[in-house]
């Protein structure tokens, strides 16, 4: 998988695709609630990638649009639930910033069923799971994204071929 | 001179498109080739430019396009090659070139000579850029005589007739109601004659000649007299007013610059791609340590004008300006060309 | 009333007041540049102009082709402690605001002529209003030393919400997911990326501007329709909260691309979700991503 | 070239069970960078470990990726691994391959390709990690201890007898807070004042401790180990250090006003000390009742001292002094049912009172001098109905949260009134009992068994008069039954709340709170005594409600934190923190704001400008403004880094090339 280009994503016939979903984790909550969903073996689609940052607060919108770009069909971003930022007031900053990054996203059309923000705590695990597991479930009819994404070839205008 | 009425150009067009892929002037508009273009229409109108012909395309026959043509031949950001590790090993894909012949149908004057500013930066400099090349030595230019101009058009000023370009395969002229053709090379001929059942004569036609232009400047010494402006101060004088955007270096026919990068779709997948730079951008002459030989506007602006009007006369033997009136539309800051050339004949210069 | 407001009986008359005072003004000395306006290469072409000397003075103008916001040429003085006069109408008068909020600007470095602005003409129709007076939310300056009052003064929205009819936004609102997708797709693909928005955008204040970086890459300097779209939704984020709906991005655009719309998209969501003003109406405001409320919306349980 | 090693850990079997462990090392082999990679059943155990730092010296590794369990568990037993090697701890990074991979998937080829990945991930950032280095910040080495109960006097002693010198701030003119007031202390019903007023002794005696009293915090800036503290002395109009202490003044002060003290079943004069153990005991005046304030005529004071130590003129005054660290202690606050509690009175009743008056009642120095009277007629009481629980558990009237103490102190007063008044009766309503502490249960059982103390489950619905007389009308949940009873005076057990102010305060201390206004410990239940703001501690019921044992072990705890901080010279700090660089800043100050630990502020350069600007700077100097990180506060969130459309700011550690690298990889 690691060393095949992108472009050669299994296609949306056939039952055994899973959308490849990118999730960045608060290592305070939503880490914490990953590992604790291991902990208690609660399984989940194994498409999930789990990036680690200190708070949600760290998340970069950019970040997000970047793995759109390099063909992710799904990206979670989650940490605290608002008032149990282990930096007080990060995640309060994250939620402003991307309920904008939502309505921003959907109106350039994104299917917002790709793109969610979700608080998950560190005792959360099976919430974990759930949101994960949902996330894949709805993406899965959706087929592999071609928003934002960078498709080869790059190049534009010109002769065509 | 053979001709056609002009509401019966898309019978010419239609004719030419199998044997060539052939590109032709499209309006902003419905550039965008999927089923629901059409929910464009209704808004805002985009820059026109050169598109692979499809039927129903609306044409932009008035004046030259918002985009020039040069993007068909040197691409904005172009694919060299693709290299893909395998373990420890490396393979490199080079890009497959192909000999499909192409035909550019109504260029203007100022664009086909631009076109020829762009044959002597990458073919006739001792150097012969292979990307390039395949483009364009199996085109074929059927340029467009113009009967009408832009306010911002000065290609008279630039000694290029707006009607004529006899470098070009064919000359298409505005017959007022119709088009007339003439063949000007033997594949010109060749193409005309293919398609000579759908035209009739025009013996006595007279293309539509257009208005004089708006913008009129003086070319005449300029080279010479930039010579010795390289510390003149209106270039303090010129500079502020650029906000350091790339608009007039990529609507500019003739600017050729690139920069040669790479992405890396994975990271075991690196494409490496050529794409449009800007000598008006920051960190166009910065070098890998941070040093900066242009560091401020005055020498960015500065270095534009003296390459278009100096060096490049001196480099490639002509100057690198065509009056296309792109960059006078379009500098978000009128700090174009013509007003810098009539700046240039009136600065004072202690010899 | 206050004596630094000057009425003129219509607009052809601005012009004449805009020499005097920057005339008078590089006389006194305490101020060594002006910028302004003057007329440009065609009828229909203005330029920015800077003045120094106050015999110069003589070229500035007023007209209808006077889009340009001058606000952002300001930068290149940043930190020398000069003193500039500049020349604002009200949109350009709301980014002058910003500029002095994100610490670029210094208020007591900056004499503001303002104009209240009696509307800009189309530059390729001369008969059109401007684009960018459709979302005008004030033509007087909110911030000013001298103001030249002007009878034909009119503002094209002032009731809340009316600065953000960008005329595409109903349109492109109700589009399905797909068909707005679309849209973007082939904005993004048209764009050339010549930073033309984001170098007059007065918001865009940056030193360095991270699209411009090398390390990290958040951007190559290819041009691709995702990357594209990277540049335009990042910098609509960016620009989130502060934009003032100059329409300077949408006006320099060489591809006609609709650019203002997803910052007038941003500026309406602003106003719904958190119940805010539009930006830099006010010099004590704080903007929106600087802060937080408890009980903002929450949709992300 | 980095050279980047990879091991791969089975963990027993809790990872290879579901990941080929053997593949991943074969194909990380390949991956960019990677110039070694092995795997072995316990990477964390002493030959795991020991093969990684034979593996650095062998191969010449420059970054190492460990694919094991999640870097929540074992990034700090590697990083010290790293350390005993020549390589920087931070250049370490951890692939979570097993809570995040063998643990939640039981397809073991679809495991391993996603380990296989989650490794690329890795190796991806590593290559893009650099070392750092923990910067070390100087310790000042005398602590501040906000609040005089018992608390605060605690931590002052627990403190100063270990050497350090101790600011205890409190304030009310005397130290002894809440406690002071208790008449006894359940389980053991030891008099309080016997118990707290040695200690307030020890406190204002020892030498290491200064009472600063009468004195409340302005301003707090600076950091760990560097706490500049602003404390607005009141002006209290009595020289402390000329006063004798003598109580002349007091007894001659025309004015008189509630005591509070005594909640207000007592008068005192404007210028008094709280009560006769007071420490300081330097009277203070009161301005608001103050004759002299109020009128401009009186001065009776200031003419009787003998000591000229009033000083009519006296103004605030405000110091700052720095300290290494701070305990904040500053205690609760009583619900008040006035305004709430429409079914007990409003308070319009005088004989409904609160426990906290009750101990006023029964204390042989309050204003009956220990005789229970009840307070509308003076007459003893003969039937004393006790409520638990008012605003408390009560999410509609009052708090969800329980108060812990009331169930113990109202077996106390209600053992009391049985054991003060012969012929009484002593009838408790509660909703449960709670009893949890050493030899609390066996309390309550000998307030029921030995004293006959009545109690009833359930809610009291309502309280009127009739006759005279205070009628109780609830039910009995156990019996099922509608309960009135006539009594002659009603206690109830208020609940312990946040202070009002402290919201304010705790913005002021940079700390957080919770909803209910109390502070937040670092951990529930690992850092119960530290804040999220590094050298700032808590003791006591400003963090929670707590009976008075909890309270001390509480202040123990802070104050063994607080010595153990004071006693290096200075720390080192955790270099996972945000990083300016100063040529992309532009000085907006965005980040500002978003620092939830106020860490970056602006400071201002002065430079040259390179090339030619027209009309540009003269001289070619401009002065700029940037944004600085304190390496103190910072504790490393990056907030500030994503505020930052520049990307001036970076996060050491997680900066925006490591995470592109990891998005990247995949």
């Amino acid at each position: 998988m690691t060393n095949q280009p992108l472009a050669d994503n299994p296609n949306t016939s056939g039952q055994e695709w899973d959308p490849k979903i990118l999730v960045f984790a608060c290592q305070y909550c939503t880490y914490a609630g990953a590992d604790l969903a291991g902990l208690s073996r609660l399984q989940y689609p194994t498409t999930t990638r789990v990036i680690r940052v200190p708070c949600s607060g760290r998340t970069n919108p950019q970040f997000v649009i970047r793995a759109f770009q390099k063909g992710f069909d799904g990206v979670l971003v989650a940490g605290c639930h608002p008032g149990d930022c282990h930096f007080a007031t990060g995640n309060y900053f994250t939620r402003r910033r991307y309920l904008l990054m939502t309505r921003l996203m959907e109106f350039v059309g994104m299917d917002p069923r790709r793109f969610r923000v979700c608080w998950i705590s560190g005792s959360e695990g099976p919430k974990f799971q759930q949101v994960v597991t949902e996330l894949t479930d709805a993406i899965r009819p959706l087929g592999p994204n071609q928003k934002l994404r960078d498709i080869e070839p790059s190049v534009i205008g010109g002769i065509s071929r | 001179m053979r001709k056609i009425a002009k509401t019966r150009i898309d019978d010419v067009l239609r004719a030419l498109a199998p044997r060539y892929d052939l590109y032709v002037p499209v309006e902003g508009a419905t550039t965008m080739r999927t089923p629901t273009a059409t929910l464009w229409q209704e808004g805002l109108e985009n820059a026109s430019r050169f598109r692979l012909y499809e039927e129903g395309l609306p044409l932009y026959w008035r004046t030259n396009t918002g985009l020039s043509p040069k993007d068909l031949f040197f691409p904005q950001t172009e694919k060299m090659y693709t290299a893909i590790s395998q373990g420890k090993t490396v393979e490199i894909k080079e890009e497959s070139t192909n000999a499909w012949p192409i035909i550019l149908f109504g260029v203007r004057s100022c664009d086909i000579a631009s076109i020829d500013c762009m044959d002597r930066v990458f073919l006739q400099k001792g150097y012969e850029d292979t990307y390039y090349k395949n483009r364009r030595q199996r085109t074929l230019i059927f340029a467009l005589g113009c009967s009408t101009h832009e306010d911002t058009c000065f290609c008279t000023s630039m000694g290029i007739d707006p009607k004529a370009s006899p470098t070009a395969d064919v000359q298409i002229s505005d017959l007022g109601d119709a088009f007339g053709f003439t063949a000007q090379s033997p594949s010109g001929q060749q193409i005309l004659a293919s398609i000579d059942s759908l035209m009739s004569d025009a013996y006595t036609a007279q293309p539509v000649s257009p208005d004089p232009m708006l913008i009129n400047v003086n070319l005449e010494g300029v080279t010479e007299k930039l010579e010795t402006m390289f510390d003149h101060p209106l270039w303090d004088e010129l500079s502020p007013r650029c906000i350091g955007c790339g608009t007039c270096t990529f609507l500019c026919p003739t600017c050729y610059c690139f920069d040669i990068n790479h992405k890396s779709p994975t990271h075991a997948h690196i494409v490496k791609q050529r794409s449009w730079d800007s000598c008006m951008f920051v960190d166009y002459t910065c070098m890998a340590g941070g040093h900066n030989p242009r560091p401020s506007k005055t020498e960015r602006v500065r270095n534009r004008f003296l390459d278009k009007l100096l060096y490049n006369r001196q480099r490639h033997g002509r100057v690198f300006c065509v009056g296309c009136g792109r960059c006078v539309s379009k500098c978000p800051v009128s700090l174009e060309i013509a007003t810098v050339i009539q700046k240039i004949q009136a600065a004072e210069v202690t010899p | 009333m206050n004596e630094n407001i000057i009425q003129v009986p219509d607009k052809s008359g601005i012009s004449k007041i805009m020499r005097e005072i920057a005339g008078d003004l590089l006389r006194q000395q305490t101020i060594s540049l002006v910028i302004g306006w003057e007329k440009g290469i065609l009828p229909n072409k203005s330029a920015p102009a800077f003045i120094t000397q106050s015999q110069d003075a003589e070229k500035l103008i007023f007209d209808e082709y006077c889009y340009h916001n001058l606000t952002k040429y300001l930068l290149q003085r940043k930190g020398s402690g000069l003193k500039t006069a500049i020349f604002v109408k009200g949109c350009d008068s709301r980014s002058l605001v910003g500029l002095i909020q994100d610490n670029q600007i210094a208020r007591e470095d900056i004499c503001i002529i303002g104009i209240s602005c009696p509307g800009l003409m189309e530059e390729r129709n001369i008969v059109i209003p401007a684009k960018k007076c459709e979302i005008c939310y004030t033509s007087v300056p909110v911030e000013y030393d001298f103001l030249i009052d002007c009878p034909e003064t009119k503002t094209a929205n002032d009731e809340p919400g009316g600065s953000y009819a960008h005329r595409e936004l109903p349109r492109v609102e109700n589009m399905t997911l797909d068909q707005r997708n679309i849209y973007w797709q082939k904005m993004f693909e048209n764009c050339i990326r010549c930073y033309a928005c984001r170098n007059t955008c007065p918001v865009c204040s940056c030193k360095e501007c991270c699209f411009d970086q090398a390390n990290p890459t958040w951007l190559g300097k290819g041009n691709s329709t995702s990357d594209n779209g990277f540049y335009h939704l990042v910098r609509a984020m960016h620009v989130a909260g502060r934009c003032v709906g100059c329409g300077e991005c949408e006006r320099v655009c060489p591809m006609n691309l609709p650019v203002m719309l997803l910052n007038n998209k941003l500026s309406l969501s602003i106003e719904e979700l958190f119940d805010e003003p539009p930006a830099s109406l006010s010099l004590d405001v704080t903007a929106t991503l600087n802060h937080f409320k408890p009980d903002d919306p929450e949709e992300f349980m | 070239m980095k050279k980047v090693g990879v091991f791969v850990c089975h963990c027993g079997t809790n990872i290879s069970q579901t990941v080929n462990c053997e593949h991943l090392a074969e194909v990380a082999k390949d991956m960019p960078g990677v110039v070694f990679s092995t795997e072995y059943k316990y990477m964390c155990s002493d030959p795991g470990q020991t093969m990684i730092k034979k593996a650095i010296e062998e191969h010449n590794l420059d970054r190492v990726v460990v694919a094991a369990c999640s870097p929540r568990m074992h990034e700090a037993t590697f990083r010290k691994c790293l350390s005993g090697t020549d390589l920087n701890p931070y250049l370490l990074e951890i692939a979570n391959i097993r809570e995040q991979c063998s643990w939640v998937h039981s397809d073991k080829n679809k495991a391993t390709a996603k380990a296989e990945d989650l490794i690329s991930m890795s190796v991806a950032k590593a290559l893009k990690n650099e070392s750092l280095t923990p910067s070390v910040i100087p310790i000042h080495k005398r602590a501040l201890v906000i609040g005089g109960g018992i608390a605060g006097i605690q931590a002052a002693l627990d403190i100063a007898d270990t050497g350090y010198q101790v600011d205890l701030l409190e304030r009310e003119p005397s130290i002894g807070g809440k406690m002071a007031q208790i008449d006894k202390t359940f389980p053991t019903m030891d008099c309080s004042a016997c118990i707290l007023t040695p200690k307030m002794v020890d406190a204002s005696q020892h030498p290491n401790i200064t009472i600063i009293a009468s004195s409340e915090v302005e301003k707090v800036e600076g950091y760990v180990g560097n706490f500049d503290v602003t404390i607005r002395r009141k002006a209290t109009c009595v020289d402390p250090i000329k006063c004798t202490g003598c109580g002349l003044c007091s007894q001659k002060c025309p004015a008189k006003t509630d005591s509070e003290f005594e909640c207000g079943m007592s008068k005192r004069p404007a210028i008094y000390s709280p009560f006769p153990q007071a420490i300081p005991n330097i009277p203070i005046i009161d301005q608001t009742a103050c004759r002299y304030f109020q009128t401009g005529k009186c001065k009776i004071c200031q003419r009787i001292c003998t000591a000229d130590a009033i000083n009519f003129e006296d103004q605030d005054e405000l110091v700052t002094i720095r300290y290494g660290a701070i305990v904040v202690a500053t205690g609760y606050a009583l619900y008040d049912h006035r305004d709430k509690y429409g079914e007990y009175g409003y308070g319009q009743y005088t004989d409904v009172i609160t426990g906290l008056d009750f101990e006023r009642l029964v204390n042989a120095s309050g204003p009956t001098m220990g005789k229970i009277k009840r307070p509308s007629d003076g007459q003893e009481p003969k039937t004393v109905v006790f409520i638990k629980c008012v605003g408390s558990r009560d999410a509609t009237k009052g708090h969800e949260y329980c108060s812990r103490a009331c169930c113990m102190y109202t077996a106390k007063h209600a053992t009391m009134v049985r054991d003060k008044i012969k012929d009484s009766q002593a009838i408790v309503f509660y909703m449960d009992i709670r009893t949890p502490g050493k030899n609390y249960e066996e309390f309550y059982l000998r307030a029921v068994e030995e004293y006959g103390v009545t109690y009833v489950r359930g809610r009291v619905s309502r309280i009127y008069m009739e006759n005279g007389k205070l009628i109780i009308q609830g039910e009995d949940t156990i019996l099922g039954t509608q309960v009135i009873v006539e009594a002659d005076m009603v206690v109830l057990a208020t609940a312990m709340e946040a202070q009002p102010d402290a919201t304010e305060f705790a913005r002021k201390l940079g700390i957080t709170f919770d909803q209910n206004n109390f502070f937040n410990e670092a951990h529930p239940k690992l850092r119960p005594v530290e804040t999220f703001a590094a050298g700032i501690y808590l003791a006591g019921a400003c963090q929670g409600p707590k009976d008075i044992p909890d309270t001390v072990a509480q202040a123990g705890a802070a104050a063994a934190k607080v010595v153990a901080l004071l006693s290096k010279d200075e720390m080192t700090t955790e270099p996972i923190i945000a990083d300016v660089n100063i040529n992309r800043c532009s000085g907006c100050g965005f980040c500002v704001p978003v620092c939830p630990y106020k860490a970056i502020s602006l400071k201002t350069l002065t430079e040259r400008v390179h090339g030619s600007v027209a009309w540009g700077p003269t001289g070619r100097e401009v002065t700029r403004q940037v944004a600085e990180v304190n390496k103190g506060l910072c504790q490393g969130c990056g907030a500030c880094t994503v505020n930052c459309r520049a990307s001036a700011l970076d996060l050491l550690g997680f900066t925006n090339e490591q995470i592109l690298a990891e998005v990247d990889a995949l």
